[in-house]
């Protein structure tokens, strides 16, 4: 199964498809969309990724995740129309330490919000919609 | 062969979300000098219709990963440039 | 309901309990039972509590997290005859920011395993059982 | 008060795990002279049939929270005596 999916996200099978009997840990994250962004009240979401791409990102992070910890780890990105309170991502590293298994899934989620080809159109409680742009710091005030 | 015809080099770009939107299409095909970088592209995409609403240094991909503007271009190569990332 | 039980632990609905519109990261910690310990082959673990101090203890250090982060935090403990995979604690925390759900939940998880009442016996593929000791760090080379 | 008459105190002392197969009971009641502190206690439940597999100086808790050996104890404190945590 892909990392990107227009399917609503469940936590429970991506911990199962990381625990096993002797890994003791398992850290995940949800995020999950929220009612304001930059001081505005946040009605949906439409995501949309170069799919393609963010796969291969997606797969790449997870690589290097495992190759740097002793942890296996499991990640899925929501594509498409999102309602608050709905998971956009999640991510799970299960390993015999908890360290490993935080560290790991923390780095998971930094790097698919720094590398991962996705993109929000946010829709606004007062009619307008935007391109989110994380770099554009002032609009987040 | 005749000093008169410049190499040249035949590009598909694609193009996502706000960049998407600011050219009107999802994908446009470029004719490049060539040897050509990602910069090249970018220049080039900058002088269309609505392109001067991108950024001079965009987010590049080449071939399904991330690149600089320094990389050569080569012809069947999957280009991308990226508006801000916004995954998460 | 309390922070001990002897039910399975299932992590939906903690993380169900803290998520909110405003708060877009949850991050969570299952620690399941492993099936090797010290270099032996375990087959179940039984766990007892001091259950009073151990509500108490847990009572304790969700308000702190809490204090110290902008969080909600769900925390649950297991008792009782547990076998290798099932959920021997979970802990989640929801923020509006990530990395303040990171860091309470670890917090969480780190203070549950140095400050609460709870012990466990070892029952072992060779037939010994061991209360284990997680000071006696010789048995753990 | 005749001089003779030493104050004492009487404690419930509750046992876990390691400690409570140690000593044979899951709380005992001791009798220590007073003023005492936790490592009153201590010192007395070491000196019981089993006692002597207790370190000397174990957690010790006072009223549902961990607690100094030299935290003073009264009548009616619910005291524990704790082997090494191995919770999560």
């Amino acid at each position: 199964m892909g990392f990107v999916t227009a399917e609503p996200i469940e936590l429970a099978p991506l911990i199962a498809a990381v625990q096993a009997p002797e890994r003791g840990g398992v850290a995940s994250f949800l995020g999950l969309v929220r009612n304001h962004h930059g001081g505005r009240a946040v009605l949906r979401l439409e995501y949309s990724a170069y799919a393609p791409m963010a796969e291969a990102e997606c797969a790449r992070i997870v690589a290097e995740a495992e190759g740097r910890w002793q942890v296996s780890v499991a990640l899925r990105h929501r594509v498409g129309s999102l309602a608050v309170g709905d998971v956009a991502v999640a991510a799970a590293a299960a390993s015999a330490h908890r360290e490993a298994a935080f560290a790991a899934c923390r780095y998971v989620i930094e790097e698919v919000k720094r590398r991962v080809p996705i993109w929000k159109r946010e829709f606004h409680a007062d009619g307008t919609e935007v391109w989110v742009d994380p770099t554009a710091t002032l609009q987040h005030a | 062969m005749p000093a008169s015809i410049t190499p040249s080099l035949t590009v598909r770009v694609l193009l996502f979300a706000s960049y998407a939107d600011a050219l009107g299409a999802e994908s446009v095909s470029l004719t490049l000098p060539s040897p050509a970088t990602l910069a090249t592209v970018v220049e080039h995409l900058r002088a269309l219709p609505g392109g001067e609403q991108l950024p001079a240094k965009p987010l590049c991909a080449r071939n399904l990963a991330h690149a600089a503007a320094d990389e050569p271009v080569a012809a069947g190569d999957e280009i991308a440039i990226l508006p801000p990332l916004a995954g998460g």
